[in-house]
């Protein structure tokens, strides 16, 4: 797919790049706060820090106008719909900035009847990448700097959101380090790939950073907060960080969008969203399906065929 | 009377989720019929697999078992219709998910065995319990149950290794 | 006469320290992070970035075992744990920022009743603090009162020089009786010039005025908007220096069991929330007040000390980049 | 057990009696395990406790009982969450831990010479309730005592066969009632809010305290009403609760502002209370 877009690709993407799609998104949102289509927008705002952003929910033309897309925009803004701003999608229509990644989780939400698609102003963002962690922050998008999960998107073009902002460019010739280390992992021998997973998951403090980012994590009560019975220990050791992110990860099968925030946001920098990869991964060998752009029916694991896969089954 | 058997080293635990329409009534149906089958399995009742939680297959390994075991009612033969359908799905994706992060798979069995097979239930269960004996006891998720993160261990293993290697 | 250690000498003292059968914990690569681990050698000591999680852990672990329970014939039966076997220990390498928490966190873990299983470890180790001349666009040490030279909390206080080794100020007395004890690793000399620091972006902060601010204005639409956007992790708490809440649980069965004391951050939704469902904070802009008014006022009315080093820490973690500093600048000032 | 300086070990105590106080309230008596700690265990009315439930964790309730009666405490609690449905599953003779006491308590020599008036709502009797009998054990160092005690229903009455003993009793005034709706066909006392029964039943402010323990809606209408009574803030007296884990001022969540209920608390004046931060 990405192959008849070469004439597109580059290898540095300039701040003008971002500049452009930033007046869109202005503009997008000024108009549609003026003519009262939407209550607020949730969109990026400057950090005071060079080179950052962060959400922001802007009810005024005046904040409108100071929105911006930079390569620092790397939040999904689709969590804020499900957790903290539940209370404003009650008052109206929302404007969301979304890059194409974040619309596949809007469109998860809508096939799990979290959000309704005409409840939303979909700002699509025409995306050629964000920042990874801990990388420097010029201003300019290179190989050295983008993310991870960036260097094999796949949703460049945010398709069916209400406007698009920015023309399509990426850069060339990423190497696709996730799938590589994917591919690493799976070689490894069974015990090593437990002693990998182990070391990880023992860093883990359970600050739930993961969990509070997911906008698929919007359980009112968590397994892993204190219940009766205690199915996951809720305590911060090894024992129970490795039940807590498998849980997890089984409870993200078949939903989860790969905004690979969780892996963004932990402090300690666990590789999670290898987890989930690999779930999608097995839910597309198996059933054939693939997070998309578009609401489904049912996700993967809330439907069934007869003639399921059961070889493994006595 | 008692009956003589056969000693081992290893006696596996093996922890058997059943649904309480096929399989434990075919569990049932072995014990009245007075088939033998190794004593190593506990079983638990639940009202379907799709009432199974993944959850508790972690939690059995992590408080100890050897070897786990779910089995509920063939295709097209749940009490609750779909019940299993949707089961078989869940459980093919977390065993992926298991094989990922480096669990030997070939300690979890899933099974279908309905109310008239107590000889499947004796042949599953003694397969299992034969095959996790080979494999010996399941250190992984009981170790990970005694770790502590170094800042709560009074005084950890690995600080001991070390003073022992430089030492 | 100041002592001089070289690199090299440091890193032969952690050998040493090890030897002696000493928990020492420095900054360390950790798979592809940087934390405060026990070092097993003086080659694990990794001062080019600042670690992860503070030095805190060392006094405060994540999680550790408070008592544990065990019903024997009938009767329960409740164990201490033995803080004896508290290992000593020495944390090197810890730039001001986190060797000086403990300094600031003693206060609330011995007011009135003393926790052991804090102050215990405290008395046995010794903390070998570092100037830092590191730093980035987060850090703001200098705005809350410290200083990349600060020396307060430290026992041991190395500035690192030009050349590569170490200017050392023994600043109590267990610093001087480390020193003492491993002589032959210092020597004595002016030693070259110490390397520079680094600016920092945010202006020292009058933490007076954003203390009476916060007094005055409990109730502000600041908390609104700033909290807006915060979605309750916990990463800011735990990863904080001075950050000292926690919760206690109990693992195990009715019959056998442990109690467990691990860190607990509020910010999560859950912290404050009563058995009824009543919650007296029960949004999240309220969380994030109680954060920033603990950290800047409720701590200095009890205790005469900001609950803050400076160490940018939770600004770099922020997963939807709340700024603390920029908080700190915005009530700084304002007029009234 | 050893004395330890481990401020987070209990006391072991066996459970004497339990009282079902309503369908979901319960109250147990409990006893030191070790003899020392028995006799040596005291406490003021208005302190409180952790109590444990080994394997389900820890829970804060008041001291219900009083004072003055020695050899055991009591403690009352709704069984609404992980640790008291738990503790609720015990059985006499079965073991609890116990830590403490935390927390201040009721002036109660500054109260001698002087009136008393006790309000309370629903499950909130029983951290007056310690107090009561505190006083009623010293009834002659006092005037005149009045209790308003009212709960949703009948049924959620705790504490039923003593406030048949306090109605019985002449140098106690007890005015009890339920929530319109909630009275069944016998029930002898009145019918309304708390506020609304207090001030038709208007105790005197002169030379008086009132002491005053219930939910937030309750206090609330509850402050104006004796306002109008006259009693000053310094004469009114309450007790908060938070969530709390430590109970030592340490773990940081019961505090309401600077003030930590656990320490500083729970007991506190009307004053004290409006002079808080309003976050409770």
């Amino acid at each position: 797919m990405n192959a008849k877009a070469n004439k597109n690709q580059v290898t540095c993407i300039e701040p003008d790049y971002y500049q452009a799609i930033t007046e869109a998104i202005r503009k997008e949102a000024v108009k549609i706060l003026k003519d009262e289509t939407v209550v607020g927008v949730v969109g990026y705002l400057p950090g005071r820090r060079k080179g950052t952003a962060s959400p922001a929910l802007v009810t005024t033309v005046e904040e409108a106008e100071k929105l911006i897309f930079s390569p620092a925009c790397v939040n999904n803004l689709s969590v804020y719909l499900t957790k903290a701003k539940k209370g404003v999608l009650k008052q109206g229509k929302v404007g969301i900035v979304a890059k194409g990644c974040d619309m596949r989780a809007l469109a998860g939400l809508m096939t799990e009847s979290q959000l309704q698609r005409e409840d939303l102003f979909i700002i699509g963002v025409v995306c050629p990448g964000v920042y990874g962690f801990g990388v420097e922050r010029t201003g300019t998008l290179t190989e050295a700097n983008i993310a991870r999960k960036c260097r094999e998107c796949t949703v460049h073009m945010p398709e069916g959101a209400d406007v698009a902002a920015g023309t399509h460019a990426e850069l060339a010739d990423l190497t696709p380090e996730e799938a590589q280390e994917m591919a690493r992992i799976e070689a490894m021998p069974q015990a090593e790939r437990w002693a990998f997973w182990k070391e990880h998951f023992s860093r883990c403090i359970r600050c739930m950073a993961c969990r509070q980012v997911c906008p698929f994590c919007y359980c009112e009560q968590c397994l892993c907060d204190k219940n009766r019975p205690q199915a996951v220990e809720s305590s911060p050791r090894p024992a129970g960080n490795m039940a807590w992110h498998l849980v997890r990860a089984m409870h993200l099968a078949g939903r989860c969008g790969g905004c690979a925030e969780c892996e963004r946001v932990c402090p300690m920098d666990i590789p999670l969203n290898l987890l989930n990869r690999r779930m999608a991964q097995e839910l597309k060998e198996l059933y054939d399906f693939e997070a998309g752009l578009t609401p489904v029916d049912k996700g993967p694991l809330n439907e069934y065929k007869e003639n399921d896969d059961q070889s493994f089954i006595k | 009377m008692h009956v003589e058997v056969t000693k081992h080293d290893f006696e596996p635990k093996i922890v058997a989720f059943v649904c309480t329409w096929c399989t434990y009534a075919g569990a049932d149906l072995a014990g009245t019929s007075r088939m033998q089958y190794p004593p190593n399995v506990r079983v638990l009742k639940f009202p379907c697999t799709g009432r199974i939680d993944p959850v508790f297959i972690l939690r059995a390994f992590q408080k100890g078992a050897d070897g786990v075991l779910v089995s509920g009612c063939h295709p097209g033969d749940c009490h609750y219709m779909a019940g299993n359908f949707h089961a078989r799905r869940r459980f093919a994706a977390f065993r992926a998910l298991l094989d990922f992060v480096g669990v030997d798979l070939n300690r979890l069995q899933f099974s279908w065995v309905s109310a008239a097979e107590g000889g499947k239930w004796v042949d599953v269960v003694t397969e299992l319990t034969e095959r996790v004996r080979t494999m010996g006891p399941m250190p992984e998720f009981k170790e990970l149950e005694h770790e502590e993160q170094w800042s709560g261990a009074i005084n950890t293993p690995e600080l001991k290794e070390a003073y022992d290697s430089i030492g | 006469m100041p002592q001089i250690i070289t690199e090299q000498n440091l890193r032969n003292l952690i050998d040493l320290l090890v030897k002696e059968a000493k928990l020492v914990v420095g900054p360390k690569l950790s798979g592809s992070v940087v934390l405060y681990e026990p070092l097993t050698a003086g080659s694990d000591l990794t001062l080019d970035a600042l670690p992860r999680r503070s030095s805190k852990e060392l006094f405060f672990p994540i999680c550790e075992d408070i008592l544990s329970y065990k019903r024997e014939n009938g009767a329960m039966k409740v164990n201490d744990v033995d803080r004896s076997k508290f290992p000593e220990a020495v944390l090197i390498g810890a730039p001001p920022c986190d060797a000086g928490s403990p300094a600031i966190l003693d206060a609330v873990m011995s007011w009135d009743y003393k926790d052991e299983f804090y102050l215990e470890r405290r008395r046995k180790s010794t903390i070998v603090g570092i100037a830092c001349t590191k730093g980035d666009d987060a850090c703001f040490c200098r705005a809350v009162g410290l200083a990349p030279d600060a020396e307060a909390g430290s026992d041991l206080f190395l500035t690192p020089l030009k050349d590569g080794s170490y200017a050392c100020n023994a600043v109590t007395e267990k610093g001087q009786a480390l020193v003492a004890a491993h002589q032959n690793l210092f020597s004595e000399g002016a030693g070259a010039e110490p390397k520079p620091f680094v600016d920092q972006a945010v202006a020292k902060l009058n933490l007076v005025k954003i203390k009476k601010w916060l007094e005055e204005h409990f109730e502000d639409p600041l908390w609104e908007k700033i909290a807006d956007i915060c979605v309750g992790c916990g990463a800011c708490a735990f990863i904080c220096p001075a950050c000292h809440c926690f919760d206690i649980n109990d693992e195990g069965s009715t019959d056998d069991g442990v109690r467990r004391k691990h860190w607990d951050a509020c910010g999560f939704a859950k912290f404050t929330n009563h058995a009824s469902g009543h919650n007296p904070r029960d949004v999240q802009n309220k969380r994030y007040r109680n954060r920033i008014m603990h950290k800047f006022k409720y701590y200095d009315d009890k205790f005469g000390k900001t609950l803050c080093t400076g160490c940018g820490r939770c600004i770099r973690a922020c997963p939807v980049g709340i700024d603390i500093a920029e908080i700190l600048e915005t009530i700084n000032s304002k007029q009234d | 057990m050893c004395k330890s300086d481990n401020i987070y070990l209990p006391n072991l105590a066996t459970i004497e009696a339990i009282v079902d106080e309503t369908p979901d309230v319960r109250t147990l008596r409990l006893v030191f395990q070790d003899e020392q700690v028995r006799e040596n265990f005291s406490f003021r009315a208005g302190q409180f406790a952790e109590y444990s439930s080994f394997g389900f964790g820890e829970s804060t309730f008041c001291i219900a009982s009083a004072p003055t009666r020695k050899g055991y405490i009591e403690c009352c609690f709704r069984s609404v969450g992980r640790v008291t449905e738990s503790l609720r599953r015990l059985e006499v003779g079965d073991t609890v831990g116990v830590r403490g006491p935390y927390g201040n308590s009721f002036p109660i020599e500054e109260f001698f010479g002087k009136s008393l008036v006790f309000i309370a709502g629903g499950i909130a009797l029983p951290p007056l309730r310690t107090v009561i009998w505190n006083c009623l054990d010293l009834r002659d160092k006092f005037k005149d005592i009045t209790i308003v005690y009212g709960a949703r229903s009948e049924a959620d009455l705790v504490y039923k066969h003593e406030l048949k003993e306090w109605q019985e009793r002449d140098d106690v005034r007890l005015v009890k009632c339920v929530d319109p709706g909630g009275a069944g066909p016998d029930f002898d006392g009145k019918v309304g809010f708390v506020p609304t029964v207090l001030e038709e039943a208007a105790p005197s402010a002169e030379n008086t305290i009132a002491l005053v323990c219930g939910p937030p809606i309750m206090i609330k209408f509850t402050l104006p009403v004796l306002e109008r009574l006259g009693f000053t803030d310094d004469n009114i007296y309450t007790t908060l609760e938070n969530r709390m884990k430590c109970g030592v001022g340490k773990c940081g969540r019961c505090n309401v502002g600077n003030v930590y209920v656990c320490k500083d608390g729970p007991v506190f004046t009307a004053r004290q209370v409006k002079a808080m931060s309003q976050e409770f």
